[in-house]
């Protein structure tokens, strides 16, 4: 009980400095320097039509290379976790009840347009709301989908992590482009602009998410699998 | 002041009247402890018969090194205790070879005996000797304290540390003497002079040897001989010191001897009044009474 | 409207982190930090809102030369992107420690992991 | 060039690629791993020449093209050069530390080994706030997976709580980030440096603070850092320092720097508490430590502490931020992880399970340099580091800052040395008695080397960019590293090897030096040559001997040169490392060499806090300008000097150490370090006296005060000894007492009270190393120092006795040996000192000196012989000739002591009012008396030889009597043992005096060390080691911080 006090006070106490931050905040009426810049030229510069997909792959590139790399170190460790269990493998296998028909046959029929729309979300990226986080995002629910109607499917681990690497390394490669052919790392003016609006423009930045929808997808897919292996156990 | 060759004889000279004197004046002051005792005592001439019959044994014995350096050292302190100060004050045949260093060496140098004595006796592997050591070590700390604080008085009193020249200023009058111009250091010196004289009421040092034998019973013979000689050579030396410092030196030999008697006399009369001290006690009492003065002294001079 | 959205958040923090600081169950402290990092999100999407402003994507209704006097703020939506990601990523990071937590010791408990201490 | 961001892509790539291979490859994923963590470490190298060497200028790298602040740059200046250097480098050795683990985890645990060093380094170079944030949160991830390499299986719940620490982090972070934008509207930092005005109020300030507090958090300050002990406890060694060394040590610290630059000095005073707070608890809570990873994560956040110090203090460090911080950093980092690299070496986690290091000189040479640079000792960066540092505080008067971080070091030495004597002197365990503790797998030991060989690079890299001179030229400094590097030869070719030195050493300087600097050259090389002969008599190698005594003396001989208040310390730190080195070799030596360490860098402590406030500056700092310091600083300066200078001649009160450190050393090195390290600290007080003068505080006269400490230790000392029985305890209390006396004659600030401390320099020098040699060399014979189980040893061994013999004349100071001299020249300076009353307790002691000397000759040679020891034979000649000459050189300065002390008389004149001596002729003459040491030598020899030669003649015939063949109460003794009248020698002194002998200071600080364990052991308990309470301490420090921050 004391404990719980305890945390309320010190919780009050930082309740005071929300407070403090809300009561001193004041919306802003215009775009501050950076936003302003932001509106002003990314569609001249990267002709990218959705301002944030523009800042997200291209202005703050390397943010997102470090979101790649902390979806990827996740993946990377859960599997490690994961699979030096104590009695990996080994256990019996759990006698599950089948999926019933309509759902396998529901699934089955869902999984591709899924993975359809995830594909669209992030190659449209740079034009519509959405983009390569979301796609794979959409992409692993796919996944999931198959996971929940057969727990006991198994999906290969090998081509999960090739996915991922080979789409990590073309991104990183297309940044190091950036150095030799446009203004810097990550640059995406290594392709043409385009005519803002249209699906290939804003340079590499549709190559781009979508290699980041590819190993976003991969890598909650193999979260996913790798959770799901362990209810074997 | 030089060394020449005549001060050995002069040196000599003084030696041999002090030795005389030290003996007949030793026997006085056991007859008359023998007295107040009610009891006859030693003929006047006992000292030399004792004297001359150790020297004349001869001894087979010894109990190592130190043991046979023993009474060397002993009575190298006492005689040389006895050069380092001018005897005669005025007189060049016997300042002696007063020439090699003032106060300071006489003071130290009173212990280049004692320490020598205690090694020796320490060698006889015997016991007591060590006890009696430790014992009167332990006293000798405090019982020299207040005459080092009443040396350093006067030090500063007359601004020098020369033998000579302290006597110097004591010369005169008999107000000039250290004992009125100083009578604090004084007493303090006179404390503790009770307890360097080895005389009742502190002299528990010696008394293993009472009970019955200490670092004198292993010495016998020719080794006994050399420490008689010292008994009556170093306490005279010891004397002198007092005497040159506090009560105005000697210009002549009669003046000398009866000086030395008196200030004897002073520790035998209250070695007579007095019980014996234990160690811890006479420490105790050192420091209450004795260093007191002497501090006191320090501070008023 | 802004301040509506933000206290929500503020409130979704305080009490992820009050449920956090207070339950033992692991699973329900990282279930905790779930609505908290909600709430740090609302926080941030609300911050970059400019009253009566559209999504910042250009098209028909939102020209690029008026852009900057009709969209709101897209920094925090992008930043939001990328703090949403990375609080996936550690959610999931804990839910399989607390995966290997229970395989352990068997129980989930966070007070019984206290091995190291002092 | 190449381009920096080719570290990050390198790393990301790399670990991307890892994920092509198959999972089975793991050598080949392995050797991609560590080819990559190589380039980058070539790319971050080249970078650091171009700045370092060619001076360039920092340059930005831009990404997408854009400028900041609308997209993120990057930032690559020496700083990060260095930083990244470190990080990567850290990494890669760790990688090859961690081969077996990361090969058994495969490719997935080296991919997120690749991106934890690729986000350090983005860490470091980012000028963008958010991304810090991402790469923050890529580094907590990877943690929490390289925590898998550990075979502990506690990891993982360590690994857990920083999660949740984490999740609190990032919450703050990200509040505090998007306020920001809000208020400046940007997330460059540099661009929000420009708008620093809306950051200093309102809810700019606020936002700014919980990203501080964030950020600072990763730093693990106290108390918020719970979670980080245990990581650092539990996980991989190597990780643990990728851990200290590249995560805490340079990338948080590096981003709360980076920070700050955003409001200038607000919020420095707040960082400087943090740290400040951190470094002192941190080493105080590592006092009560036994598991050593952990202590080491304790000691890690005490460092990170004092450079988050260094940080808030960068207003005033100016040009020498860098110097100090990277000093301090890269001092921290390599020692933290060469640390954590041994520590991997063994299979125990208990601090005196290394005691399994013993035996392998090369691993104890790496812990000790390690020790060495955390605790800021010369010559790794860390100590020009700190002392820039502390010059800097003390200009600006924050001398309570300095104040706390010189306590804060001196715990962290405590326990450091502390677990240097387990390794030297515990034994292991009796479980682990059988098992194999320590395992040496070669590529871990090259790991370490690399660590210990970097670390002695860095050193003379700080020397060459020191405005001073470089340490590593000094000329005797190399000499005693060479020996480290000459260890392998046996003892006796070096022991000719350091004769030869130190001799032909003092012949080469010998005109540099004046009169009294003389002296002591005298005494510290050649005295110390003639110590050294009687090391011939140690046999095998030694290993450890010569490097360390050669340190000490390397000391000493640097110390009497040092004209500046820089190379003066330096020199100081030396003899006193080297010392201790030297005392920790005896055998039950562990506690006392502790003691003087502590005691001695304790002193030196204050030394160096009395200079850098005496300097105010002034960087070469002569010594001669101590007499220009001003008014109400100077007698601080005094003070602070004097104590300093005082514990290294252990007056009383601060003495404690001594008679243990100085009985239970080797045999040879107890007159090392009695004989001649004592005079070091009277050296110190000498410079200080001559420059400083009289000084006063409050109205009370400083040299006064001393006066009475020098007295009070003379009595005392002198008394203690009496009642030791343990003889070699006996000598060192008399050094107590010898110290005292010559503190005093140099109390008196008069030119004979001087002249009284040169004759005590220079006779306690001959007497004690004589007698320490005796001493050692009968209890080499006897195997006992106690002196009551020897007896009647004149016999077997006269030589030693008559050392003894004329040792104890000498040191009463009775006539004719030279002992003599010193007390005659005491008489006349305190003749015409203006004080009194202190004279008393000196007068006290001059008898007491009678009581040790004489049991310590009787209760060994004299007395009975035990018939165990009827066989001994004589101590062996090499301990016998040292001995020899100090008896001819006492004879010597007896009879002539004006040979050495004329100049110095004349040398000191125009510094004092009063007269000299007159030294014309064989007489010497004062305004008081006079002495002439010729003559009495030449009376007493006669008078003796005459009676001598007649007892001789008298009694030639006779024999040596049987030992029991003695009087004794009518009955015959038969044992020696009841017959030895020994022990306790004193008693009817202890019961007069006894009281005087309750061990008060002894207790004093006893109460105090305890009193510092408990207080650490209690504050600790704060770390439950449930993670939820650790979120809440989190919670609570950072809500504290703004109560304070927010009142002031």
């Amino acid at each position: 009980m004391i404990k719980n006090f305890i945390v309320l006070l010190f919780l009050f106490g930082l309740g005071m400095i929300f407070s403090a931050l809300l009561l001193g905040y004041t919306p802003d009426s215009e775009l501050n320097l950076t936003g302003r810049y932001y509106a002003e030229h990314t569609a001249q510069d990267l002709g990218a039509a959705n301002i944030v997909t523009a800042i997200i792959v291209t202005y703050r590139g390397l943010d997102t290379l470090g979101e790649v790399t902390v979806l990827f170190l996740t993946a990377a460790i859960v599997g490690m976790l994961l699979s030096t269990g104590a009695g990996k493998g080994k256990s019996l296998q759990r006698k599950l009840s089948q999926s019933g028909e309509l759902l396998t046959t529901g699934s089955h029929l869902l999984v591709p347009l899924i993975l359809l729309l995830g594909a669209y979300v992030f190659i449209n990226g740079h034009l519509t709301p959405g983009g390569g986080f979301q796609g794979g995002a959409i992409i692993a629910s796919a996944i999931l989908l198959i996971l929940l109607t057969d727990p006991l499917y198994r999906f290969s681990h090998q081509l999960i992590s090739i996915v991922e690497s080979i789409s990590g390394l073309i991104f990183l490669a297309l940044g190091v482009l950036g150095i030799f052919f446009a203004g810097g790392f990550l640059d995406n003016r290594i392709l043409p602009v385009g005519e803002l609006g249209s699906l290939f423009s804003a340079g590499a930045i549709p190559i781009i998410y979508s290699l980041v929808g590819l190993k976003v997808g991969a890598e909650f897919s193999s979260m996913l699998v790798n959770f799901s292996e362990t209810e074997d156990s | 002041m030089q060394f020449e060759w005549i001060q050995i004889p002069y040196a000599l000279l003084t030696l041999f009247i002090v030795i005389n004197y030290g003996l007949i004046m030793n026997a006085l002051v056991a007859k008359i402890g023998a007295r107040v005792g009610r009891r006859h005592g030693i003929p006047i001439y006992q000292n030399y018969f004792d004297l001359i019959k150790n020297y004349g044994l001869r001894s087979s014995i010894t109990h190592g090194v130190m043991f046979y350096l023993g009474p060397v050292f002993r009575l190298s302190g006492g005689v040389g205790l006895l050069l380092f100060v001018p005897t005669i004050y005025g007189s060049v045949m016997f300042s002696n070879f007063s020439f090699s260093g003032d106060l300071i060496l006489a003071l130290y140098f009173i212990f280049f005996g004692t320490l020598g004595m205690a090694l020796g006796a320490a060698e006889s592997g015997h016991p007591h000797a060590a006890m009696g050591i430790s014992r009167g070590l332990s006293q000798v700390t405090m019982a020299e304290l207040p005459l080092t604080l009443a040396v350093f008085s006067i030090a500063l009193q007359y601004q020098t540390l020369s033998v000579t020249d302290i006597v110097a200023a004591q010369q005169g009058s008999i107000l000039n003497w250290t004992l009125f111009t100083n009578p604090i250091a004084v007493a303090a010196a006179m404390l503790s002079f009770l307890g360097s004289v080895m005389r009742p009421p502190f002299d528990v040092v010696l008394a293993p040897q009472e009970i019955p034998i200490g670092p004198p019973t292993e010495y016998h013979s020719s080794y006994l001989a050399l420490m008689q000689t010292n008994r009556v050579i170093y306490p005279t030396a010891k004397m002198v010191i007092f005497m040159s410092l506090f009560f105005g030196g000697a210009t002549s030999w009669p003046i000398f001897f009866l000086k030395i008697f008196l200030i004897y006399m002073f520790a035998v009369f209250v070695g007579v009044v007095f019980p014996r001290f234990r160690v811890e006690q006479s420490i105790r009492w050192f420091l209450i009474w004795a260093v007191p003065l002497g501090i006191l002294s320090v501070l008023l001079v | 409207m802004v301040t509506i959205a933000m206290l929500t958040g503020f409130i979704l923090i305080l009490m992820g982190l009050y449920g956090a600081l207070t339950n033992h169950n692991i699973l329900r402290m990282i279930v905790s930090f779930s609505v908290a990092n909600t709430g740090v999100n609302i926080v941030l999407v609300a911050v970059g809102y400019i009253h009566g402003r559209t999504a910042p994507i250009l098209n028909e209704a939102v020209p690029a030369a008026e852009a900057a006097a009709r969209i709101i703020d897209p920094v925090p939506q992008a930043l939001v992107l990328t703090a949403i990601v990375i609080g996936l990523g550690i959610t999931t990071l804990m839910l399989a420690y607390a995966y290997k937590l229970y395989e352990m010791k068997g129980s989930l408990d966070i007070s019984k992991f206290s091995e190291l201490k002092w | 060039m190449v381009n920096a961001i080719f570290i990050i892509v390198i790393g990301l790539g790399t670990a991307f690629l890892l994920g092509l291979l198959r999972e089975t490859w793991r050598h080949t994923a392995y050797a991609v791993m560590l080819a990559a963590l190589a380039v980058m470490a070539w790319i971050a190298v080249r970078w650091l020449l171009f700045f370092a060497v060619d001076g360039a200028a920092p340059v930005d790298i831009l990404t997408a093209g854009t400028a900041p602040p609308f997209a993120i740059n990057l930032r690559l200046g020496i700083t990060e050069a260095v930083l990244m250097v470190l990080v990567i480098v850290c990494g890669l050795l760790s990688a090859v530390y961690m081969k077996e683990s990361l090969l058994r985890l495969g490719r997935r645990a080296m991919s997120v080994l690749l991106v934890f060093i690729m986000a350090l380094c983005g860490i470091i170079m980012t000028r963008d706030l958010f991304n810090l944030f991402v790469f923050f949160e890529l580094v907590v991830i990877a943690t929490a997976g390289l925590i898998l390499l550990s075979e502990n299986k506690q990891a993982l719940t360590a690994g857990f709580k920083y999660l949740i620490i984490s999740q609190m982090v990032s919450i703050f972070l990200l509040i505090g980030i998007i306020f920001t934008y809000h208020t400046t509207g940007t997330l460059n930092i540099d661009g929000m440096a420009g708008t620093s005005a809306d950051m200093l109020k309102g809810a700019g300030s606020l936002a700014f603070f919980l990203m501080l507090m964030a950020v600072l958090i990763e730093a693990k300050p106290f108390p918020a850092n719970g979670w980080a002990l245990d990581i650092y406890e539990s996980a991989h060694p190597a990780f643990s320092a990728l851990f200290s060394a590249a995560m805490a040590g340079a990338a948080a610290v590096y981003a709360v720097d980076k920070l700050l630059l955003i409001t200038g000095p607000e919020w420095l005073p707040a960082v400087t508490a943090i740290g400040l707070i951190s470094f002192v608890a941190a080493n105080l809570l590592a006092l009560a430590q036994s598991s050593d990873r952990r202590t080491l994560g304790y000691s890690s956040v005490g460092q990170v502490g004092l450079i988050l110090v260094v940080i808030g203090q960068r207003d005033i460090l100016g040009d020498q931020y860098l110097y100090i911080a990277g000093g301090i950093l890269l001092s921290h980092a390599i020692a933290k992880a060469g640390l954590y690299w041994i520590s991997g070496l063994l299979s125990q986690r208990d601090l005196t399970a290394w005691s399994a290091l013993r035996g392998h000189p090369l691993l104890i040479f790496a812990f000790i340099s390690f020790i060495a640079m955390l605790s800021g000792l010369p010559p790794f960066p860390s100590f020009y580091a700190k002392w820039e540092l502390f010059m800097a505080l003390a200009v600006e008067g924050r001398l309570w800052i300095m104040g706390f971080i010189l306590f804060g070091a001196l715990l962290e030495a405590s326990y450091l040395f502390r677990w240097f004597g387990y390794i030297l002197k515990r034994e292991t365990a009796e479980e682990h008695k059988d098992a194999q503790i320590l395992s040496l797998a070669p590529h871990k030991l090259v790991v370490i080397l690399t660590a210990v060989v970097v670390g002695w690079g860095l050193a003379y890299v700080w020397g060459e960019i020191s405005v001073y001179s470089n340490l590593l030229y000094a000329l005797p400094l190399l000499f005693a590293l060479s020996f480290v590097l000459l260890d392998w030869l046996p003892a006796w070719i070096k022991n000719t090897v350091v004769i030869a030195g130190m001799v032909a050493y003092f012949v080469v300087t010998y005109p540099l030096y004046d009169p009294l600097q003389l002296i002591f050259a005298v005494i510290f090389l050649l005295g110390g040559a003639v110590i050294f002969l009687a090391s011939y008599h140690a046999h095998g190698r030694r290993i450890g001997f010569y490097p360390s005594a050669m340190l000490m003396f390397a000391g000493l001989s640097m110390l009497i040169v040092a004209e500046d208040s820089f190379h003066f310390f330096a020199a100081w730190e030396f003899l006193t490392i080297g010392s201790y080195f030297l005392i920790i070799r005896g055998k039950h030596s562990e506690p006392h060499a502790l003691s003087y360490l502590v005691f001695s860098l304790g002193g030196a402590f204050l030394i160096l806090a009395g200079f850098v406030v005496a300097a105010q500056g002034v960087q070469l700092f002569n010594l001669e300008s101590l007499s220009q310091v001003a008014a109400p600083l100077a007698p601080w300066v005094f003070l602070l000097l004097a104590i300093g200078f005082m514990t290294k001649t252990a007056v009383m009160g601060l003495h404690i150490w001594l008679p243990g450190a100085h009985a239970e050393a080797e045999t040879d090195v107890s007159p090392m370090v009695s004989g001649i390290l004592l005079k070091a600290g009277l050296f110190g007080i000498m410079i200080l006296l001559m420059n400083m003068g009289k000084q006063q505080l409050y109205g009370v006269e400083l040299t006064y005060i001393m006066l009475w400490i020098g007295a009070l230790s003379a009595f005392l000392g002198n008394l203690m000894a009496a009642f030791q029985e343990d003889a070699k305890r006996l000598l060192a209390y008399s050094s107590i007492g010898q110290m005292g006396y010559a503190l005093f004659g140099l109390a008196l600030m008069n030119q004979l009270g001087w002249m009284m401390a040169m004759m005590f320099v220079i006779n306690h020098y001959i007497y004690k190393s004589m007698l320490f040699l005796s001493v050692g060399g009968v209890a080499k014979r006897t195997g006992t120092r106690e002196m009551y189980q020897m007896g009647g040893l004149i016999a077997l061994m006269p030589l030693s006795f008559i050392a003894v013999l004329i040792g104890i004349i000498a040191v009463s100071g009775v006539p004719p040996l030279s002992g003599f001299g010193g007390r005659w020249i005491f008489y006349n300076a305190i003749m015409s000192s203006e004080y009194r009353l202190p004279m008393i307790l000196i007068f006290l002691s001059g008898p007491i000196a009678f009581l040790y000397l004489f049991r310590l000759i009787h209760t060994i040679f004299l007395g009975q012989l035990k018939d165990e020891h009827r066989k001994l034979k004589e101590a062996p000649f090499w301990i016998l000739l040292p001995q020899m000459i100090y008896v001819a050189a006492l004879m010597v300065f007896a009879l002539v002591p004006g040979l050495a002390l004329r100049k110095v008389d004349a040398y000191l004149n125009p510094f004092f009012t009063d007269h000299g001596l007159n030294w014309e002729g064989l007489t010497i003459t004062s305004d008081y008396g006079y002495w002439s040491p010729v003559s009495i030598m030449i009376v007493i020899a006669v008078i003796f030889g005459v009676l001598f030669a007649w007892l001789l003649f008298v009694n030639r015939k006779a024999q040596k009597v049987k030992q029991f063949n003695i009087v004794y109460s009518a009955e015959r003794p038969f044992r020696p043992e009841t017959t030895h009248f020994a022990w306790n020698f004193y008693a009817p002194y202890r019961k007069a005096m006894g009281f005087l002998m309750q061990p008060l200071v002894t207790r004093f600080w006893a109460a105090v060390t305890d009193l510092l364990h408990t207080l650490a052991d209690l504050v600790r308990r704060f770390y439950t080691g449930n993670g939820q309470t650790y979120a809440i301490q989190l919670l609570a420090f950072v809500i504290i911080v703004y109560l304070f921050k927010m009142e002031f």
